[in-house]
């Protein structure tokens, strides 16, 4: 059971999370790349900023990391978020899960950014030609 | 009591800075502490919601406050 | 639309392969990572040693990454598989899937996985220290 | 009519080579060519399933062979 985490205002390494998590008991990798889209709803997106509670934020990590071994059998888990001003194509998010078989790796994945993006305090400011906005701020 | 708490995201602009110092009653509750941080910042009512932490956990509303206690305004996350 | 294959006798590369899917309108990158484990069922493996019908592997594998599009909004699928002899943590076979949001890089990303180990021809051979199997092969 | 075959995995092994001749009726078909190569390789018989590619397709049992397809022998594949 290993578990890495980090938040870097600098450009995040795909490959040294995915090395976190390898290891020769493990027959199964999958890992989430989350990156910056160019548009949201049809209109042009020209940055986003993230920002973090990081203390509180690595906290909340760990909480998902440690579920996803109570609930399925996996080996290791990698979350590593980015902070700062984000381009269209950069990463903002990997999450890399090692596992003897992958469906367990599949399903800890996806349940590792599905509640990191309910639980984590982290926020997202879309920025536009015209206007800025907090995502997910108001109804 | 006084206190001080920490806002991130949307709560930083509404509140005008990324730290406020309130005073609060003694023996106040993260839920009373909500309540009084609506009636001075109307704009955080209009969000679709926000939490407290307390002490790095989201905090329940019969959570008692003490001065001592690291705060923070947690407007809706959206990470990832 | 974008599909890119591969079958390579030498180690494979992951960058490569998450870069074939990277694009400006995507939100969600999956990737899927098959690696070699140290043991089946409780007995050491030495070495795996895979073996393709080349030509009719690239046209299932093709097949497979065109139902991703029939299925899923998805915008880009790499799969890339190796053969030849394989050591204990070596790379397998690598598929990455781009959407534009994640629900549908994952659930294409496990589909095509699930699907290439039912229909793709590709043979893998397992090694024990006293004697050799070719998976699956028997009931 | 003469066909050739090509033979993978555990069938190069039963079959003692990744290529097989053999003498086929004329019109014959996958399923007639299957059970030609059990009588031939009864090992194949005991493997949990095989099946013939035929132009790079997997071939139902129908399918007509002629001499100029691309036959192969298939069986339990396990990639990835």
């Amino acid at each position: 059971m290993k578990i890495q985490l980090k938040i870097s205002d600098t450009p995040l390494d795909l490959m040294a999370c995915i090395n976190q998590v390898t290891d020769p008991a493990c027959g199964g990798i999958d890992v989430f790349i989350g990156t910056v889209r160019d548009e949201t709803q049809g209109k042009p997106v020209l940055r986003l900023e993230f920002e973090a509670y990081e203390s509180m934020a690595l906290r909340e990590m760990q909480k998902i990391a440690e579920q996803t071994f109570e609930h399925w059998p996996v080996l290791s888990i990698a979350i590593h978020h980015r902070t700062g001003v984000l381009e269209v194509g950069d990463v903002a998010v990997v999450i890399a899960v090692g596992a003897a078989h992958r469906a367990a790796a599949f399903e800890a994945c996806r349940y590792a950014i599905d509640t990191l993006k309910l639980t984590v305090p982290i926020w997202k400011k879309e920025v536009f030609e015209d206007g800025e906005v907090w995502v997910a701020s108001h109804p | 009591m006084k206190i001080t708490l920490r806002a991130f995201g949307i709560a930083k602009e509404i509140c005008g800075g990324s730290t406020l110092e309130l005073e609060l009653p003694e023996h106040a509750t993260a839920g009373q502490l909500k309540q009084l941080l609506v009636l001075q910042y109307p704009r955080l009512g209009g969000l679709t919601s926000f939490l407290l932490g307390v002490n790095q956990e989201f905090a329940a509303p019969d959570t008692r406050i003490s001065p001592s206690d690291e705060l923070a305004i947690i407007p809706p996350v959206s990470g990832g």
